[in-house]
């Protein structure tokens, strides 16, 4: 029983709120943990500044160490691969949304579904309603936010953060990048 | 359930005995008996008539739910925890749940354009008589209410045949909300299937009350080169007296403009507008100016520019009242939808009317007679105007003013928190303290003027005033122009472009629709379309997009309504005027069907949806819609299988309608003429789907143009644009080219090289071009085929 | 709008000319040619005619708000923060937006009326004809339809004329509806007058639906000694084949009734229902059963009872189908506002169709005729009978294995965090587990039959169940009696108990109206209708409430059915029938105006209001009300100055109307013999509220029951009742008794000597007895007085 | 910016979230700084066992140190007398929370408005409905819940709590009050 939920739970808006990244050994977890991981990116990956910097460094260890699948959204592959980074495979936010719904759906190489998504680069408003949407539509995938700002509907979220205390934490998560740690 | 009754309207027959004058009996007109076009299935349409057909659909394209919070508050056994699988204590789960809430929407979209429509013909046959023709563009337009003609099974020909539809319209729209209670539909599809049909019912309301006011006033009759009229802050003489009318509803505005015009106070009054109310103006008028979309309300207001403001319904802001006190412009609310807690002065002597507002005894009042809105606005206007001068009524800060309120800025970060766009006000604020105004100008672009920001400043920062003062420059040079609504499509310009249309050789028809709730200002509308109208797509826009469109300038100074012409056919950008003129972009595609390829359209929707959506390459883009009227349209323009594309702020409807490519079974069809089923491709590949940039929304509105029927030729066109598109904007070929090649004969000649080695890697086969439907209905049934 | 149109309806004109077969013009008949009665002021209102009558009232009692949570999400441009004074991106506050929820459920729920009546008259017009005749109690009842006379201004004599109401209705609702969306109406206030429009269409539609299904079946016509019908799950014989019928919309239902008894099954198989269909059913058929309220519906089906459901609309558990699967039970759904994703069967076979459901191969079916209905439901019950026998259909846990159910219970108390009455299952449990059920059975008592709990429970305890095996002894003897449903009031009760209700001294009628979302269980609304029956007020009971009340036994085993008479007179308990039969209860109060005080109703709201007002001492107690239909129910009550008392979750309403005794100068009317201004005290001192408890609410019963008009008889009899309950109940004197005490003659001769001290002490002087009203339009205007 | 607050304030069911109350000092300070306050008791205070007796005694004890007047809700008038106290007035729990948004009121006792709510006593749901009406319609009032369950709407509340910790909580509460702690 945290301290500020509501006893009748469907008092506030939502039940069930984002876990907060203390520490990335969590996420290193569920890494280890996940049998099958994807990276999705949004259009504001690539809005330039320090959010760009961290997010496309954390994205290239993610792809070389662990070989997480990365996939971009809305039109940012070719800006992309102009920062270093050639994802996986591009599709809408909402087709990507749609597909991790369907139980059914056998991922971008043919194997399955995937059990850990990482996401990042969203505008606030719209990934709000992805994860929305994930929460209810693919309640067993485990979905972590990369992005500085809390996000309630994610299985595990920053919470709001000033731009160098977020990179110093990806960077944190980065130190513990290893192929041991897989 | 009117199928089966006629409505037969009597004019007062207040007093018992003998008193029946105007007995009026419509039944050969209404029912058609001048009509010789065979009856279809489903004349005036229950939900259930339909269903067949929407589940087809929904077959193909599955919601995609994304709720706003994870409860449901609709009744008092809530709320309720819907999230991770769990039912309500009404035993309904999430995904009928969310639909429900989009049937919520829808019906409140259609009621809205409904209520307005009998508003209006109500309104017109008290003034013009029952009898009055229905004229939507004489001898051009023969079909003159296609939509009407394919739900009704009627074609109206006076302002009374109207209120048969309305009857239908208002018992259907009931049923549709009664089932939003709870403890009644239970099955998410079933929802979606009756949010279908609210679409469908909406579009029909739209034609309506559009058709009534194009035919009593002097609308643009299906007028291809209807004038440009004037749009944007910069336009407005604000030396003299100037009126503000806000909304949906015109007649009011109307006769402000006959009442200045009897009166000779034409040249000496300004009558500016913002939203439909706006465009609708300029269609009776068109020195009349259009200020902005709905999201200029705030921004226009506080510059003190306006003296007196009329109000009618719909899109108007619920702070008006508080918003014109604070700057002394007396509000004329002339609905009864917004009485605005106002007092209803209509019976009284517009003399103490207008002494009690000039006076600012009162601040505002209530007229629902248009006539006398007309009277005491612009007298109001013109003697408000004087005592205006001697009192603060603009509060856009000076340079000086806004260095000072910006330094007050603690860079809480609250107001970026607040806002729709996240927009980065303490930024821009830091810079500005310092003088530079830049940053702040900038957010002014993306800014949709709703306030919240100053809500949430405890710094008690007039933020929105303080971007319009940074782009005080760029406010004034606002100036631009927009072709005045022209209402509906002739039938010579669909002989004209139904074949390369429904060949896929004009590449498309894309619509631009719907309200300002722009993620990052009008600018991208306007450069869509100019994209498109360039690619020689046939663009038409309506409502606040058609605003946003004319917002723009080219490197010549041009508007894009100047740089492109205004007719139905390829490279045209047409402006078919407000909100409820959407109802001719369906009629346009509905025409296609009937005029074209002569289907008969009398009570026959099915049939119709199918030959549009496999047929018409029709997108709807709704980049900033917000409201649930725009929810509405776009379910109309769903059920008859045209896809909508909306902006990032979009996904906040919570339910996308989407397809799966890499499902092939999805995309089969029959071919008429064998009854076989064939495999088409996924075209077109979504209903309902946000993008969440411009360019993710170009590529979709060049995708989903395809459809099955087209020829070779016509896909190849598509497929240059799409792949075109694609290569620029995303920096990379499409990975599903395959999909949509069914035979080498698809491949675009100029891209051969670089698609021949795709294609023959992921293994095409030659597939037929089949005559494609989703209805065993459809299928000859030759050669004992199925 | 439709106020001075008259729709003639015509009988089939498919084909075009010469085929006007049935054309039947009724003029004389709808605008009451054969009624001499003078036309009132607002036949047909729009909700604009009646603002000010509301504003009126709104003045005295003022909204209060309680918000669900702090956020609109009503659009794309939300959710927008609404807390501290914060106006969202469209610029409503939050005391409109509250407003505006408001509005939306008082337009659900009269749309579900309104739709539910427009589909039984359409269905009984084609299968009855349009020429039916009303008849709703023979010659007992001239003033046929009070509200609709009162509201529409027409006298409807056949099932057409209904037509015009409801097209009238579905008009009226589409509109109010429109002033939903977002950007529309921003005065709370006149949100409020809106939901009063709302609320009186509402009961337009109830008395039509009614009338209608009143003049066609064999229910009783006005009949106050209709029979005793059983009640319970105890009276179920479960070894014949069992039908269930759930929801509101009887056809169906009829004709299952009648397949049966044509074909000598009715002694062979139990017809049961659930909620208003049962109620209604057994008007027709009081040999049916009725099962319980609402929240019946998960324990009689997971009992196994039922072979056959068949579901029609409102009130329905969306996951029927689950359930019903769960218990291999066929589910039959017979309404298009329920499709619950089914195929819809209607033109089908009926042999192909039982044998689809008998032998499972589809869980249900959707048909919507009514008599294919009755003959499906019952031929495959027959024969499911048998199939079920094979099969697991209950899931109530034996004893044994309630013990085992209850050890796996972690205490983790998330079970009575997600229940509406935040049950203490966890300690239950743990007593439970060790053999003791009474604490479990306890909590039966007071469950509602959600089943949220059991979607939280993560060691999977069907808890439901648990409760219901518990209770097991309780649930056998659940053998109760209710009088079945007798419809309006004759004219000749309304003469007789006219001048002792409005001289106050037959001291109130209460009536007891609504769902079962009880707090403490439905004995409570027992406890209260027999407290005022034996207190010799008219206790009137319609829908679930109605149930509630036969679901006890006194001493003597009689249930208050039993105990006291159904006539609508002093110490009635009169049960009117179902939700619809509401109108009957306004009806009453409008007929004393007509009957007894001979006051015009024809299209005359406003002053028939301000009768009922001020001196029909009637109030509502919707004790467990739950949906957006009662919300509309309660808000045609305000309207017509009537005041409703909810239980503890009718908070979640959002909105009180309360007024204040503190503030005297809200107390005066006009005395219409001399235009002056009398204080009468705080009566009635509020027009909605919720009572915590039910000893608050028999107070607020008793002390809502005054009015100005009251003679000191009158009041001194009320104030009686009104100081002994708050004695007994509160355990104290009123502290406000010298409020409601006029004169010295007001004052209860019992009390004298208690209450004198406290009228001295606070002063109390002699006031008039005004004729009262709140409109000058109702002053005489005699010597010169305004 | 707390942890789980949502970036877009409005992401989740409400803004504004009450204040746990950490240690009763908080309480007494409030009280101090109260110019005039007020206790509503709702009809679960008679409820019996341990709550009972727990709120009965902080009652009796707020009566007489603070001589703060306490307003009881419902039914409960003589039953509470029964225990010992008596309150000040009794009214309907929606009267009192409508007078409380009028800031014409003029109190109990002709004085005017109060500016610090204790409330007590009632369920859940009922009271999470009186406090957001409180919260919206008397913004500048503060108003403190005593039951041991969080409610959100409060300006401060106890979070979720055992019976016996919650005892312990206002006992706590109970051994600050003194004349001098006015
Ligand atoms: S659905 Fe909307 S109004 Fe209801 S609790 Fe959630 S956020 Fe609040
Ligand atoms: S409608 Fe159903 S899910 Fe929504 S609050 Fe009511 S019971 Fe709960
Ligand atoms: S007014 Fe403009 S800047 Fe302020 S919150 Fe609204 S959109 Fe953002
Ligand atoms: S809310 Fe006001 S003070 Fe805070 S950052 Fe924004 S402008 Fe600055
Ligand atoms: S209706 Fe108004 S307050 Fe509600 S979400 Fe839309 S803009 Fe915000
Ligand atoms: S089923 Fe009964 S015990 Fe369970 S949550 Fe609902 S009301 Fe409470
Ligand atoms: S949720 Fe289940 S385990 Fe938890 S207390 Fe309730 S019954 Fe026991
Ligand atoms: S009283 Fe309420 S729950 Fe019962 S049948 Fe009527 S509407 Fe349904």
């Amino acid at each position: 029983m945290a301290d500020q939920d509501p006893w009748i739970r469907s008092e506030m808006g939502g039940t069930k709120q984002a876990h907060v990244i203390s520490k990335p050994e969590i996420m290193v977890a569920m890494l280890k943990k996940s049998r099958r991981s994807l990276v999705i990116i949004g259009n504001e990956t690539i809005s330039g500044g320090k959010r760009t910097e961290t997010l496309i460094k954390l994205i290239l260890k993610l792809q070389n160490t662990y070989h997480t699948p990365v996939l971009s959204t809305a039109h940012i592959f070719g800006k992309l691969i102009a920062h270093g980074i050639k994802p996986d495979a591009n599709l809408g936010s909402m087709e990507i949304t749609g597909r991790l719904c369907d139980p059914q759906w056998k991922g971008l190489d043919g194997n399955g579904q995937y059990d850990l998504i990482f996401v990042a680069g969203f505008s606030y408003t719209l990934l709000s309603l992805l994860l929305s949407g994930l929460k209810q539509g693919a309640p067993d995938t485990k979905v972590i936010s990369l992005d500085p700002k809390y996000h309630p509907h994610a299985t595990w979220s920053y919470p709001n953060m000033k731009p160098d205390a977020w990179q110093a934490e990806i960077d944190r998560f980065i130190s513990l990048f290893s192929p041991d740690n897989m | 359930m009117n199928k089966r009754n006629i409505h037969i309207s009597l004019n007062e027959a207040k007093s018992s005995a003998g008193s029946l004058k105007g007995l009026d009996i419509q039944v050969g007109k209404i029912k058609g008996e001048f009509w010789d076009e065979k009856e279809g299935p489903t004349p005036f349409p229950d939900h259930i008539d339909l269903r067949n057909w929407d589940r087809t659909l929904l077959a193909r394209y599955k919601p995609l739910y994304l709720p706003f919070c994870d409860l449901c508050c609709l009744c008092t056994y809530g709320k309720c925890d819907l999230s991770g699988g769990k039912r309500g204590a009404c035993g309904i789960g999430m995904e009928a749940q969310q639909s429900r809430i989009v049937l919520l929407a829808a019906c409140i979209g259609a009621a809205t354009h409904t209520s307005h429509g009998r508003h209006l013909v109500t309104h017109l046959i008290g003034k013009y008589g029952r009898r009055t023709p229905i004229n939507v563009g004489g001898s051009n337009v023969d079909v003159e209410a296609p939509v009407i003609r394919l739900v009704c099974g009627i074609k109206p020909k006076t302002l009374s045949d109207l209120e048969t539809v309305l009857d239908y319209l208002e018992s259907q729209l009931t049923e549709l909300l009664a089932t939003a209670h709870t403890g009644q539909e239970s099955d998410p599809i079933d929802f979606e299937s009756k949010v279908f049909h609210a679409g469908m019912l909406d579009h029909v309301a739209l034609e309506l009350a559009d058709m009534a006011q194009i035919s009593v006033f002097d609308f643009p009759k299906a007028d291809p080169d209807a004038e440009l009229v004037k749009l944007g802050l910069g336009t407005i003489d604000s030396k003299k007296p100037v009126i503000l009318v806000i909304g949906h509803n015109v007649p009011p505005a109307v006769d402000i403009i006959r009442y200045s015009q009897k009166h000779d106070l034409s040249d000496k009054i300004e009558v500016t507008g913002i939203c439909c109310t706006a465009i609708d103006l300029t269609r009776q008028d068109p020195h009349a100016k259009i200020v902005g979309p709905i999201s200029w309300q705030l921004r226009y207001i506080r510059s003190g520019v306006p003296d007196v403001i009329v109000v009618d319904e719909q899109c108007v802001r619920a702070d008006l009242l508080i918003e014109a006190g604070n700057v002394s412009a007396p509000l004329i609310a002339t609905s009864s939808k917004n009485c605005a807690g106002l007092v209803d002065r209509t019976l009284d002597n517009p003399d103490d009317i207008i002494s009690d507002l000039v006076s600012g005894k009162v601040p505002g009042v209530l007229i629902l007679d248009p006539d006398k809105v007309g009277e005491i606005a612009v007298r109001t206007a013109v003697l408000v105007k004087e005592t205006r001068r001697t009192k603060k009524v603009s509060f856009i800060p000076t340079d000086q003013e806004l260095i000072e309120l910006a330094k007050r800025c603690g860079g809480c970060m609250e107001c970026t928190r607040a806002c729709p766009n996240e927009t980065p006000i303490p930024e821009a604020m830091k810079s500005a303290a310092l003088g530079n105004f830049v940053s702040l100008a900038e957010i002014y672009d993306s800014c949709i003027g709703c306030g919240r920001c100053e809500d949430v400043c405890n710094k008690d920062i007039p933020i929105h005033n303080t971007l319009v003062a940074a782009a005080r420059k760029k406010v004034i040079s606002e100036q631009f122009f927009v072709r005045a609504g022209r209402g509906a499509i002739q039938d010579i310009e669909i002989r004209e472009v139904g074949g390369p249309i429904v060949l896929g050789e004009i590449p498309g028809v894309v619509a631009f629709v719907g309200c300002a709730n722009f993620p990052k200002g009008v600018s991208e509308v306007a450069e869509m379309a100019r994209e498109f109208a360039k690619r020689r797509y046939i663009c038409v826009a309506s409502g606040c997009s058609a605003m946003a469109i004319g917002m723009y300038k080219n490197e010549d100074g041009q508007t894009p309504y100047e740089e492109y012409h205004g007719r139905f056919e390829a490279g045209g950008i047409v402006n078919v005027g407000s909100c409820v003129s959407n109802a001719h972009i369906s009629g346009a595609a509905i025409k296609i069907a009937s005029i074209f390829a002569k289907r008969n359209l009398r009570g026959n929707y099915e049939e119709i949806a199918d030959y549009v959506y496999n047929r018409v390459g029709a997108v709807g883009v709704a980049w900033g819609a917000m409201s649930q009227k725009a929810a509405a349209i776009a379910s109309g323009f769903w059920r008859l299988g045209i896809p909508v594309i909306v902006g990032p702020h979009g996904a906040k409807y919570r339910r996308m309608l989407m397809g799966r490519k890499d499902n092939e079974e999805d995309w089969y069809v029959y071919d008429t003429r064998t009854g076989e089923k064939v495999y088409v491709g996924p075209v077109p590949e979504h209903l309902f789907i946000t993008a969440e940039t411009k360019e993710e929304a170009m590529v979709l509105i060049a995708k989903l143009c395809m459809r099955p029927n087209d020829t070779s030729r016509g896909r190849s066109m598509k497929l240059t644009h799409y792949i075109d598109l694609y290569k620029r904007l995303y920096g990379i070929m499409p990975d599903d080219i395959h999909l949509y090649i069914r035979s080498s004969a698809d491949i675009p000649i100029t891209m051969k090289e670089e698609i021949l080695p795709i294609i023959t890697e992921k293994g095409q086969s030659d597939q037929i071009i089949p005559d494609p439907t989703l209805l065993t209905s459809q299928i000859r049934k030759r050669n004992g085929a199925k």
